[in-house]
C-alpha cells in the first residue's frame, strides 16, 4: 500500500482584525492517506476539517508544514501548482446549493474541467459530459438544465460528476451529504463507493457523522480544535475508542437499534462546547470538556502516542506520565 | 433697523461692483450714479450740465481743461470734497485700468489740483467728447479709501481699497450704502446732507434688488413690494403687470442702447462682406421691433437714432430675401453653404433673445444658411470674446453707450483696441476706421466732430460688420399710483430720453407717496 | 449516440423555451410590469417616429411663429404652445429622442466600465491594486452624482455630448460598487473555488463564471437607471447645462416654462409630466424585470 | 471595537476620501480651457493687471504645486477668491451655507419622519386601503423629480392656495435676525425674533417638502417592505405566538430590526437630496449654497465651483457618518463589532 | 391527568397559494398528544413538519390556506375550519422552539428584553419579569445567566442560542412545547446535551413535547411515540420501540434501511425518486410513485389507517387485510373542501 498523500505538521492560521492574534484553524497535524483508501476526517464544526481540505487542495497557503502528494511537495497555493496536479486532485464541496454556478448549465459545469485538462471540443466534449453524467447515473437530458431546476441530491451528483470528469486520482469530499436527506445520502454514498472501485480512486472523506464513517472508510482521524486527537483504522477506533473525545462523540450519536445502543461507550457524557480557535486552551485543548482531565492536561500538551502501528492518540492517559500522575481511571 | 415705507425698490442684475473704478455695466451704474457724484451731470436730451463743477474752461488747442469745484460739498463721512479727491479719483481709475478707465486713459495725461477748489486736466491729445465722458468720472473720498487699503498689486496703495469698496461707498452722492447683501440687494439710504438739497417725498431708501425671476417679480409688483421692475422681463410678464391696478408699464427708447448681431469678420463664412450683407437682408426686423421688443425702432446704422451724433441719412436694412440671395451668390461661399454652418451665441440673461435667435435661425434657413445657436451666460460670452478663435460667427448682444455721444459707441464698438471685449465680437481690425475714429474724437468743434461721426457710420454700413437690429426700447413696469418717476413723466410728455446707463434710476429725482399705496 | 444527440438538442431547445416562457410568465404576472413595457415601447416608438406621429414636426427645429404664442391646450395643440408659438406636444415628443440617446449612450459607456472595475476590484479584493481602484471609486462616490455631473458639465461647453460625458463620469462608480459588492460576495463561493481549482484562467473566471451571475441585477439597475440618467440629463438642461435650443430638451422646456407660471402653466407642466412618465415607465419595467429575475418558484 | 472607535475609524477614512475628492475636483477644474485671471478682471482690464493676477493666483506654476498651494490655503480656511465677484469665497459660503443647511436639515427630517412612519403604518395595515394609498403615493414620490415637485408646489401654493411663500428666505421687508449662526430660524429663536423665525420657517417648508418627497417615498417603501419581510421571520412569529400585542410588535420589535435597510439607503437619498437642492433652490429662488453653486457654474467661476462641490462632498460625508452611527445604534452587531450589518 | 389529551390535530389540511397555483401541502394530518407525553414527528425535508407546527401555533404564513381541520389545545379549539366559518384563537400555554435559533431571536434586542416580553405576555407576570427570565435561563443550564441576560443573540454560540430558545419557551410557562428540529444545526455532542436537557425538563415539569426532526435517531432517543410523515401525510405512527423494531410502511422501512449504522452494516439502497410536487400531488397514496409495492389502487385511492399491531398504525394498503380498517380520518364534523 503506497502513501498517496502525506501531511506533516500542517498548520493554517488565519489573521484576525487584531494584530498578532490568529485563528488557529489547523494547528499541526500529521497523517498519511494510502492509495485507494477512504480516509475519513471527523470532528465537530469548527474543528478545522474544511481548512485542512482547502489547504491540501491549495485554496489556502499552508502557514507551516508539508503536504506531499506522491512524494511531490505541493504545500503551495493552487496557482503555483502544476496543472497536472489540478487534474489529479479534485474536491466536492459540502453545500450542493452553492457549489454549482447558478448561471451555468449542467453541461457547462461539467465541461469546464474537460476543456481545461483534456482540451475537448464540440462533439467529443459533449460525449465526455454525457459519460460523466451517466457515471453518476443521471440521465443525459440533464445537460441543459440549470442548477435551480434540479434537486439537492442531483446537484451533488452533478458536482461529483464535475470532480470526476477529468479523471482524478484523489478526491476530497467535504461533507458531501450532510446537507441532504438520508435517503438521498444513501444513493450518493453508494455512487461514490461504486466509482471508487471502478476508477481506483482515493478519497479523503470529511464528515461529522461517525455512523457514516463506520460504514465507508478504512481509516479515521478525529479532529478537535485544529489538532488530530486520535487516528487509526476504522474498525479499531470504533471497537475501542481511546481518546475521551472520541468516546464523547460516539456516545452522543443518536441511534436507531439496540445493537447500536450497546455499541456506544457509556463512560463519557458530553459536556461543554468547542472553544473558539482564537484562544485555544493551554495544555490539552480538550481539557475544558474532558471529564478525566487533571492538572497536567491543563498545562502540558500531550504528545502523540502510537498505541498500535498506525493508531495514534494524543492524550495524557496514554503518555508515559500516565503511571506517575493522578488517580484518573477509565 | 426699521425700514421706512419711503423706499424705491428696483430690480436689476446683481451689481457686482459698486466701486466706480471697477463697475461699468447697467446694474453697477445704477448703484454708482446714486452713490457718487461726478463733475458734470447728464441732461435728458443728451447734453451735460454743471454738477460738482460749477463751470470750466478749455484752452483752444483742447489740451488743458480747468474745472472749478462747488464749495461745501460733503462726502458721506462728513468731510469736504476737494480737488485732492478729484485728483485721487482720476489717478485711482487710471492706475487700476478697469471700469470706465478706457474712456480716459488714452487722453488724460495728468491731473493737478491748482487749489482746493480748482482742478486741471492736461490732455495727451485733444478729446472732443471729454465733457460727455466726465459723467463717468466719479469722485471718491481719498482719505476714506486710504484708510481701507488691503494688500494688492498697486504698490503703496495696496489694492486701492478695492475689497472694501465692494460693499461700502466713499462717495458724496445723494444716497449712501446702508447694506450690501450679496447676490440679493444693495440698500442705500438718503444722504440728508447732500449738497443739492432734497425735495419733499424724495425716497428715504433706494434698494437695488438682484432678481430677474419673472414669477417673483410679478408677485412682488402685485404686492406693491417692488416699485420699478427691470427691463429684462418677458413681454408676457409686462402685459400681465400692466393689468395690475396702479401699475404702469413705461416704454421708451433710451437712446443709448441697440441690439446687434455682431458678425465675426475674421472667421469664415462671415469674413465675406457679401455673405454678411446677405444675412442682413434675411432678417425680419419688423417682427423684432414690434413683437419681440415692442416699441423699439428698427436700427439705422451703428449708432442709436436718439444718440447725439447719429447720421439720420442712414436707412434701415430691409427684409428682402431676393436681395439676400443675390448677395449670397456674390459671396465666395456660395454653393458650399452646407460646409459653413454659422454659430450664434445669445445671452442667457435676456430670455427674449432666444426668440430672436430662433427667428434668425428660421430666417437664415430660408436662404440656405444653417445657424447653430447656443445660449450663453453673459460671463461665458465675455470669455469667448477674448480671442478670435472662440468668438462665434454671430453674437447677439445689446450694447449701451457709456456717454451720450456717437463717438463713444463707435470707439467701443469698432476701434481695434476694443477687440477681445464683448463689445466688439466683429474683430474688425480696420486701420482706416481706427484712424477715422481717433480723428473725430480729437476734434473739439462739435459740428465738425459730428460730421466725422457720420462719415464713420456710412463707412461701417458699407463694411457691414454688424447687423444692427433695433434701437431698443426699454420697458419697465412701475407703481404709478404712489411713485413719481421722472422717466415716466418724460415719456408722457413725448420727450426723447438720452440718458446714460443708470441715470434713469437716479433716485434723488423720484418721489414716493407711501400713503397712496 | 446520434439519436440521443438529436433528443438532447430537442430537449435543449425546449429547456430554453421553457425558461423563456417561465420568465415571461413571471414578468407578465404583474399588470404594472406590462404597463411599463408598453409605455417604454411607446416612448421608443414615439422617439423614432417623432416626425410622423407629431402634428407639427417643423416646430422641433428652427421655427418661430409669433402669431401663435401661448395658446392654452386645445384640440389643435393638445399641450398648448410656448412663447415662440411652437406646439409643445411636438417638442415633447421630439425631446424623447435626446432623452433616449442620453440614456442609451450613457449606459452603454458606464455599464461596461463600471462592471469591469467592480469585477476586477471584487475578484482581487484585498490586493493592493484592487484597494486603489476601489478607493478611487469611493472618491467619486463621495460627491452626490448630480452635483458632480453639474460641476463637470459646467466646466465643459454646454452640449448634449458634454452633458453625457458629465453624467458618465458621475455614474460609473455606482456600477463599480454594485458589481464589486456582488463579486466579493460570490468570489469565495464554492462554485468559483471549484473552477479556480480546475485551473481556469482568472479573467475567464471573472467574465464567464462570475459576471453572468450579476447580469440580472445589472439589467435591472440599467432599466431603472434609464429613467434616472434621463432625469439627470433633464436636470442639467434645467439648469441650462444641456442640449442647446432649438433642439427640444425636456429639462430646458420645464425651466423656460417656469418663468410663465402660473398663467401659462402648460408650458412647463406638460414637459415635467413627460419626465415623470419616462421615469415611471422605466421604473415599472425595471421592477418587472427584477420580479422576473428574483422571484422564487 | 467600541462604537467610538468605529466612528473614529469611519471619520478617518472619510477624511482620506475627501482628500481624494479635493484632488479630483481640483484636477477636473484645472484642465478645462480658459484663462481664469482674464475672466476675473473683465474684458477691459490691461494685460499687466491680468498678468499680476495670474501670478497671484499661482496660475504660472505647475498643476501639482498649484494643488498644494491651494490645499494649504484650504487648510487655513481660505477657499480663494471668486473670479466673478473677486470676493473671498469663504465669505460667500458663510453667507449661503446656513440657508441651505436649514432646508436640507428640514428635508432630512421630513424624509425620515414622514417616510418611516408612513412605511410603518402601511406595513401595520398591509393589505388595507391605507396601505394601497401609501404604496401608490410612494411610487409617485419616487418617480417624480424634486424639481417637478417644486414647480407643482409653486403652482399650487403660491396661486391656488396661497398659504406658503414660494420665493426667498424671508418675506421682503422683514429684516433678517442678527447673525449668530446665519440660520434665520435659529438666530430668530435665539434673539427672540419669533416672528422672523416663524416667517423663515414658513419659507422653507415648501422647498424642504419638494426636496424630501423622493427620499420620504423611498424610505416609506423600504420600511414597509422590510417590515413585511421581517414580519414573517421566526423571531416575530415567536413573540406573536407568545401573545405579545400587535401594537408593541409593530412599534418596537419589528420596527427596530427593519430600520437598518431604509436608513442605509437614506445615504443615497441624501445624495439625491443634495443634488436636487441645486434645482429646487433655483425654483424657489432660495439664496442657498446650491443656487450660489449654479450661478458659479453658469459663470465658470472656477474656485467657487470647486468650493461648492467640496462643501457638498463634506456635507455628504458627514451625513454618511451620521447614518452609519444611527445604524450602529440600531444594530448591535455593528456597534459591538460582530458581523457587518446586512 | 396523565392521560388527558393536551393537543389534538384532526384532519389538518393546509395549502399554500403561490403564483403557479396552490401547493397542497398538508393532506389531512391527525395527531394527538397526551399530557406529559413526548411524541416525535419525523420526516424528510419539505414534508410539512414546520407547517404542521405553525398551524398549531396559529402563525401560518400569509399565503397559507387552511382548507380543513381542527386543532384542540388543552381541550380548547384554537383552530377550526368548517364550511361556514373559521375559528382562530391564540393557543395558551403552548411554546414553540424554532428550527433555526439564530432566526428565532430578534437580532437587535438583548436576550433579556426578549425574554421579559415573553414572561410578561405569555406567562402574565409583570412584577418580577427579570427574575423569571434569569431563572428560565438557569433552568436551561446556561452558565452565567445574568450576563447572557444582557447579551445580544450574535454574541452567543449556536448551542447557547438554542438553549436560550428553550429558556424562552420555558419562560412562557407552557404545558406543551413544540420543538421544530431544535438540534439540526448543532453538533452531535451539543445535540446530545440539548436533547437530554429538553427531555429532562419535560419529564420534570410534565410537559407534553412535540419534537419535529428529520433524524430518526433523535426521535427514538427522546420520544415515547413517533409519527412518520411523508409529503404532507402521516404514514405510520406507533410507540418508539415499535417503529424501530417493526416498521411497516415501505417508506419507514426504506428510511431506516438508508441509515448508516454504527455497527457497520454497509449502506443500503436509498429510496429512489423525490418528494412529489405539491402542485399536483399523487391522487392516491402520496408515496405510491416511489413505492416498490405500489398497486393501481395505491395510485387512485388514499389509504386509511390500519392497525398493524396494538397501537401501531400504518397508512398503507399492504396492511389493509391484516387488521381491518382502524382509526381512520374519523372526525366527520370536518368537511373537505
Ligand atoms: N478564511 C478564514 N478566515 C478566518 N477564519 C477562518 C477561515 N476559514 C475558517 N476559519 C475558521 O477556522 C476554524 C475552522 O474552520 P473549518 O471551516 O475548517 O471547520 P470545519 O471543521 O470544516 O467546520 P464545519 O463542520 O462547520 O464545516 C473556524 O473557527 C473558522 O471560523
Ligand atoms: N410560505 C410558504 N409559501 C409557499 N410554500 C411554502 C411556504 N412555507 C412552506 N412551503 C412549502 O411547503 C412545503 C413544506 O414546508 P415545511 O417548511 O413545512 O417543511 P419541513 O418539513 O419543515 O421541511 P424542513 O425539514 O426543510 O424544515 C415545502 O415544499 C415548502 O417549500
Ligand atoms: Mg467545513
Ligand atoms: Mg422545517
Amino acid at each position: 500500500m503506497s502513501v498517496i498523500l502525506r501531511i506533516r505538521n500542517l498548520k493554517k492560521y488565519f489573521p484576525t482584525s487584531k494584530k498578532g492574534v490568529f485563528v488557529k484553524a489547523v494547528d499541526g497535524i500529521d497523517f498519511d492517506i494510502y492509495k485507494e483508501d477512504v480516509f475519513a476526517l471527523v470532528g465537530e464544526s469548527g474543528s478545522g476539517k474544511s481548512t485542512t481540505a482547502y489547504t491540501v487542495i491549495g485554496m489556502y497557503e499552508a502557514t507551516e508544514g508539508k503536504i506531499e502528494y506522491k512524494d511531490l511537495d505541493i504545500s503551495r497555493i493552487h496557482w503555483k501548482r502544476p496543472i497536472q496536479l489540478k487534474k489529479n486532485i479534485q474536491i466536492v464541496f459540502q453545500d450542493p446549493g452553492t457549489s454549482l454556478n447558478p448561471s451555468k448549465t449542467v453541461s457547462q459545469i461539467i465541461g469546464a474541467p474537460l476543456i481545461i485538462h483534456k482540451h475537448l471540443r464540440g462533439e467529443k466534449l459533449r460525449e465526455a459530459i454525457i459519460n460523466a453524467l451517466n457515471m453518476v447515473e443521471l440521465p443525459s437530458e440533464y445537460i441543459y438544465k440549470l442548477p435551480r431546476d434540479i434537486g439537492g441530491g442531483e446537484k451533488q451528483l452533478v458536482a461529483i460528476a464535475r470532480a470526476l470528469s477529468a479523471g482524478p486520482e484523489f478526491v476530497i469530499l467535504d461533507e458531501p451529504t450532510s446537507a441532504l436527506d438520508v435517503s438521498i445520502q444513501a444513493k450518493i454514498i453508494r455512487t461514490l463507493l461504486k466509482l471508487k472501485e471502478e476508477l481506483g480512486l482515493t478519497y479523503m472523506f470529511i464528515t461529522h457523522d461517525l455512523s457514516l464513517v463506520r460504514n465507508i472508510s478504512n481509516r479515521v482521524a478525529i479532529m478537535y480544535l485544529g489538532k488530530i486527537v486520535e487516528q487509526g483504522p476504522t474498525s479499531q477506533i470504533f471497537a475501542e475508542p481511546s481518546h475521551p473525545y472520541t468516546q464523547m462523540l460516539l456516545s452522543s450519536i443518536p441511534v436507531v437499534t439496540k445493537a447500536e445502543e450497546a455499541f456506544k461507550p457509556k463512560q463519557v457524557q458530553s459536556t461543554g462546547e468547542i472553544p473558539s480557535p482564537v484562544d485555544v486552551p493551554p495544555g490539552c485543548s480538550f481539557h475544558t470538556r474532558c471529564p478525566l482531565a487533571w492538572d497536567t492536561c491543563r498545562k502540558i500538551e500531550p504528545q502523540p502516542v502510537e498505541l498500535q502501528p498506525g493508531r495514534i492518540v494524543k492524550c495524557h492517559l496514554y503518555s508515559k506520565h500516565k503511571a506517575t500522575l493522578s488517580g484518573a481511571k477509565l | 433697523f426699521g425700514q421706512s415705507e419711503s423706499i424705491i425698490r428696483a430690480t436689476e442684475d446683481w451689481p457686482t461692483y459698486i466701486d466706480p473704478a471697477v463697475g461699468s455695466d447697467f446694474s453697477d451704474c445704477i448703484a454708482i450714479v446714486n452713490l457718487y457724484d461726478s463733475l458734470v451731470f447728464p441732461n435728458a436730451d443728451g447734453s451735460v450740465g454743471p454738477h460738482l463743477a460749477t463751470h470750466w474752461d478749455v484752452t483752444p488747442d483742447g489740451l488743458t481743461w480747468t474745472f472749478y469745484l462747488r464749495q461745501g460739498v460733503k462726502f458721506h463721512s462728513g468731510n469736504e470734497l476737494t480737488a485732492e479727491d478729484v485728483v485721487f479719483s482720476v489717478e485711482r481709475l487710471l492706475t487700476m485700468g478697469e471700469g470706465f478707465a478706457y474712456m480716459f486713459e488714452p487722453f488724460i495725461d495728468e491731473v493737478v489740483a491748482l487749489d482746493p477748489y480748482t482742478v486741471q486736466f492736461k490732455m495727451k491729445k485733444p478729446y472732443g467728447p471729454f465733457l460727455s465722458t466726465l459723467v463717468r468720472l466719479y469722485i471718491l473720498e481719498k482719505d476714506l479709501v486710504l484708510q481701507h487699503l488691503d494688500s494688492g498689486p498697486y504698490g503703496e496703495f495696496g489694492d486701492y481699497g478695492r475689497k472694501w469698496l465692494l460693499e461700502h461707498d466713499a462717495g458724496s452722492g445723494p444716497y449712501m450704502v446702508e447694506e450690501v447683501k450679496m447676490e440679493e440687494y444693495v440698500l442705500t439710504k438718503k444722504f440728508d446732507d447732500w449738497w443739492g438739497g432734497w425735495e419733499p417725498n424724495a425716497p428715504e431708501y433706494f434698494k437695488e434688488m438682484a432678481t430677474a425671476d419673472p414669477v417673483t417679480i410679478r408677485t412682488l409688483v402685485a404686492k406693491k413690494e417692488l416699485e420699478i421692475t427691470d427691463e429684462l422681463q418677458p413681454m408676457e410678464s409686462y402685459e400681465a403687470m400692466a393689468k395690475m391696478p396702479g401699475v404702469e408699464v413705461v416704454r421708451f427708447v433710451p437712446g443709448g442702447m441697440n441690439l446687434n448681431l455682431m458678425l465675426h469678420t475674421r472667421k469664415p463664412p462671415t469674413d465675406d462682406v457679401h455673405f454678411r450683407r446677405a444675412l442682413a437682408y434675411a432678417v425680419d426686423y419688423k417682427t423684432i421691433a414690434n413683437i419681440i421688443f415692442p416699441g423699439s425702432l428698427v436700427a439705422r446704422g451703428p449708432v442709436p437714432q436718439t444718440l447725439p451724433g447719429h447720421d439720420s441719412s442712414i436707412q434701415p436694412w430691409e427684409f428682402n430675401l431676393d436681395k439676400a440671395r443675390e448677395e449670397l451668390k456674390k459671396s465666395k461661399y456660395y454653393g458650399q453653404l452646407d460646409e459653413y454652418p454659422l454659430t450664434l451665441s445669445w445671452c442667457a440673461e435676456v430670455p427674449e433673445e432666444e426668440k430672436i435667435a430662433l427667428m434668425l435661425q428660421a430666417n437664415f434657413a430660408r436662404i440656405g444658411v444653417k445657424l447653430e445657436i447656443t445660449k450663453k451666460p453673459f460671463g461665458s460670452m465675455i470669455a469667448d470674446a477674448q480671442n478670435m478663435e472662440t468668438t462665434p460667427n454671430c453674437s447677439l448682444v445689446f450694447v449701451a453707450a457709456h456717454y451720450m455721444e456717437a463717438g463713444g459707441m463707435l470707439t467701443t464698438r469698432y476701434h481695434s483696441q476694443s477687440t477681445g471685449t464683448w463689445e466688439q465680437c466683429e474683430w474688425l481690425l480696420n486701420p482706416e476706421i481706427d484712424q477715422m475714429i481717433e480723428d473725430a474724437l480729437s476734434t473739439i468743434d462739435t459740428e465738425e466732430r459730428f460730421n466725422k461721426y457720420h462719415a464713420i457710420q456710412q463707412k461701417l454700413v458699407e463694411l457691414c460688420p454688424t447687423i444692427w437690429l433695433i434701437d431698443r426700447a426699454e420697458t419697465r413696469a412701475y407703481q404709478a399710483s404712489y411713485v413719481s418717476w421722472f422717466v415716466a413723466d418724460l415719456v408722457h410728455q413725448g420727450k426723447k430720453i438720452a440718458l446714460p446707463l443708470g441715470y434713469g434710476l437716479y433716485a434723488h429725482d423720484m418721489k414716493v407717496f407711501p400713503e397712496k399705496k | 449516440m446520434r439519436d440521443s444527440t438529436v433528443a438532447i438538442d430537442i430537449s435543449a431547445r425546449s429547456a430554453y423555451a421553457e425558461r423563456l416562457k417561465r420568465a415571461w410568465y413571471r414578468f407578465s404576472r404583474s399588470k404594472l410590469s406590462l404597463l411599463g413595457l408598453l409605455m417604454v415601447a411607446s416612448i421608443i416608438f414615439i422617439a423614432i417616429f417623432a416626425p410622423v406621429v407629431t402634428p407639427y414636426p417643423e416646430h422641433a427645429g428652427a421655427f418661430v411663429d409669433f402669431g401663435n404664442t401661448m395658446h392654452p391646450p386645445s384640440l389643435e395643440h393638445p399641450f398648448g404652445t410656448d412663447a415662440m408659438g411652437r406646439d409643445i406636444l411636438t417638442r415633447c415628443f421630439f425631446a424623447f429622442r435626446g432623452a433616449l440617446i442620453m440614456g442609451i449612450v450613457v449606459l452603454a459607456i458606464v455599464v461596461p466600465i463600471g462592471t469591469a472595475v467592480g469585477l476586477f476590484g471584487g475578484y482581487f479584493e484585498g490586493k493592493w491594486f484592487s484597494t486603489i481602484v476601489m478607493r478611487v471609486t469611493d472618491v467619486f462616490l463621495a460627491i452626490p452624482p448630480l452635483v458632480l455631473a453639474l460641476a463637470i458639465a459646467a466646466l465643459l461647453k454646454p452640449t448634449l455630448t458634454n452633458s453625457m460625458i458629465a453624467v458618465c463620469i458621475s455614474w460609473w462608480p455606482w456600477y463599480a460598487r454594485l458589481v464589486y459588492g456582488m463579486t466579493v460576495s460570490v468570489r469565495n463561493e464554492p462554485f468559483v473555488k471549484a473552477v479556480e481549482l480546475t485551473g481556469m484562467n482568472r479573467f475567464k473566471i471573472m467574465f464567464s463564471e462570475i459576471l453572468p451571475n450579476h447580469l440580472g441585477p445589472i439589467l435591472t439597475k440599467m432599466t431603472l437607471d434609464m429613467g434616472w440618467v434621463i432625469l439627470t440629463g433633464a436636470s442639467l438642461s434645467f439648469v441650462g447645462l444641456g442640449e442647446q435650443p432649438p433642439t427640444p430638451a425636456l429639462g430646458t422646456m420645464v425651466s423656460d416654462g417656469a418663468k410663465y407660471l402660473p398663467t401659462y402653466w402648460w408650458i412647463s407642466v406638460f414637459p415635467a409630466l413627460m419626465i415623470v412618465i419616462i421615469i415611471l415607465s422605466f421604473n415599472l419595467l425595471g421592477d418587472g424585470i427584477r420580479e422576473m429575475l428574483t422571484s422564487g418558484e | 471595537m467600541s462604537l467610538t472607535k468605529y466612528i473614529i475609524k469611519r471619520i478617518v477614512y472619510s477624511i482620506g476620501v475627501l482628500f481624494g475628492v479635493s484632488i479630483l475636483i481640483f484636477v477636473i477644474s484645472n484642465i478645462v480651457p480658459g484663462d481664469p485671471a482674464r475672466m476675473a478682471l473683465g474684458p477691459r482690464a490691461p494685460e499687466w493687471a491680468v498678468e499680476d493676477l495670474r501670478k497671484e493666483m499661482n496660475l504660472d506654476k505647475p498643476l501639482v504645486e498649484r494643488y498644494f498651494l491651494w490645499l494649504s490655503d484650504l487648510m487655513r480656511g481660505d477657499l480663494g477668491e471668486s473670479l466673478r465677484s473677486r470676493r473671498p469665497i469663504t465669505k460667500d459660503i458663510a453667507e449661503y451655507l446656513p440657508a441651505s443647511i436649514e432646508i436640507i436639515a428640514l428635508s432630512a427630517f421630513f424624509m425620515a419622519v414622514i417616510g418611516i412612519n408612513l412605511g410603518r403604518l402601511s406595513a401595520r395595515f398591509s393589505g388595507t386601503w391605507f396601505d394601497g394609498v401609501v404604496r401608490i403615493l410612494s411610487y409617485t414620490g419616487i418617480v417624480t423629480p424634486a424639481f417637478v415637485w417644486a414647480i407643482l408646489f409653486v403652482l399650487l401654493f403660491s396661486y391656488l392656495i396661497p398659504i406658503f411663500p414660494t420665493t426667498g428666505r424671508i418675506t421682503p421687508g422683514l429684516a433678517a435676525p442678527p447673525r449668530i449662526t446665519g440660520m434665520y430660524i435659529i438666530d430668530g429663536l435665539l434673539t427672540g425674533n419669533f416672528r422672523v423665525a416663524l416667517n423663515a420657517f414658513w419659507h422653507i417648508v415648501l422647498p424642504s417638502l419638494a426636496l424630501s418627497m423622493g427620499g420620504a417615498a423611498q424610505a416609506a417603501r423600504m420600511t414597509r417592505a422590510s417590515m413585511v419581510d421581517n414580519a414573517e421571520k421566526d423571531y416575530i412569529l415567536a413573540v406573536r405566538a407568545y401573545g405579545v400585542p400587535n401594537k408593541l410588535i409593530y412599534r418596537r420589535l419589528l420596527l427596530k430590526p427593519s430600520l437598518v435597510a431604509p436608513i442605509s439607503i437614506m445615504a443615497l437619498d441624501i445624495a439625491a437630496l443634495l443634488g436636487n437642492a441645486f434645482l429646487v433652490e433655483l425654483v424657489f429662488l432660495y439664496p442657498g449654497i446650491s443656487r450660489y453653486g449654479v450661478e458659479a457654474m453658469l459663470n465658470k467661476d472656477l474656485f467657487a465651483i470647486i468650493s461648492v462641490v467640496l462643501i457638498i462632498g463634506i456635507g455628504y460625508t458627514i451625513a454618511n457618518v451620521v447614518i452609519d452611527v444611527i445604524i450602529a445604534h440600531l444594530d448591535p452587531r455593528v456597534r459591538l463589532g460582530g458581523a457587518k450589518s446586512a | 391527568m396523565k392521560n388527558e389529551e393536551a393537543l389534538a390535530v384532526q384532519n389538518l389540511r393546509v395549502n399554500y397559494k403561490i403564483y403557479r397555483g396552490i401547493l397542497k401541502v398538508l393532506d389531512g394530518i391527525n395527531l394527538t398528544v397526551k399530557r406529559g407525553e413526548k411524541i416525535g414527528l419525523v420526516g424528510e425535508t419539505g414534508c410539512g413538519k414546520t407547517t404542521t407546527l405553525k398551524a398549531i401555533m396559529g402563525i401560518l404564513a400569509g399565503n397559507a390556506i387552511l382548507s380543513s381541520g381542527r386543532v384542540t389545545v388543552n381541550g380548547k379549539v384554537v383552530l377550526q375550519r368548517s364550511a361556514h366559518h373559521m375559528v382562530r384563537k391564540s393557543a395558551k400555554r403552548v411554546a414553540m422552539i424554532f428550527q433555526d435559533p439564530t432566526a428565532s431571536l430578534n437580532p437587535v434586542f438583548t436576550i433579556g428584553e426578549q425574554m421579559e416580553l415573553v414572561v410578561r405576555y405569555a406567562a402574565n407576570r409583570s412584577s418580577s419579569a427579570r427574575e423569571a427570565a434569569v431563572n428560565a435561563l438557569r433552568l436551561a443550564q446556561l452558565p452565567d445567566a445574568e450576563r447572557i441576560h444582557t447579551n445580544f443573540p450574535f454574541q452567543l454560540s449556536g448551542g447557547m442560542r438554542q438553549r436560550v430558545c428553550i429558556a424562552m419557551a420555558l419562560a412562557a410557562e407552557p404545558n406543551i412545547i413544540l420543538a421544530d428540529e431544535p438540534t439540526t444545526n448543532l453538533d452531535v455532542t451539543i445535540q446530545d446535551q440539548v436533547l437530554k436537557l429538553l427531555k429532562r425538563l419535560c419529564d420534570e415539569q410534565e410537559l407534553a413535547l412535540v419534537l419535529v426532526t428529520h433524524s430518526l435517531g433523535v426521535a427514538r432517543e427522546t420520544c415515547d411515540r413517533i409519527y412518520v410523515m411523508y409529503a404532507g401525510t402521516i404514514v405510520e405512527y406507533a410507540s418508539s420501540q415499535n417503529i424501530f423494531e417493526n416498521p411497516y410502511h415501505p417508506y419507514t422501512r426504506g428510511l431506516l434501511a438508508a441509515l448508516p449504522r454504527l455497527t457497520g452494516e454497509g449502506i443500503a439502497e436509498g429510496i429512489e425518486g423525490r418528494i412529489p410536487d405539491y402542485l399536483n400531488p399523487p391522487q392516491g397514496c402520496r408515496f405510491a410513485p416511489r413505492c416498490e409495492h405500489a398497486t393501481e389502487k395505491c395510485f387512485s385511492t388514499k389509504p386509511g389507517f390500519y392497525e398493524a399491531e396494538d397501537g401501531h398504525f400504518v397508512s398503507c394498503f399492504l396492511y389493509e387485510t391484516e387488521r381491518g380498517v382502524a382509526s381512520d380520518v374519523s372526525h366527520s364534523s370536518d368537511t373537505e373542501s
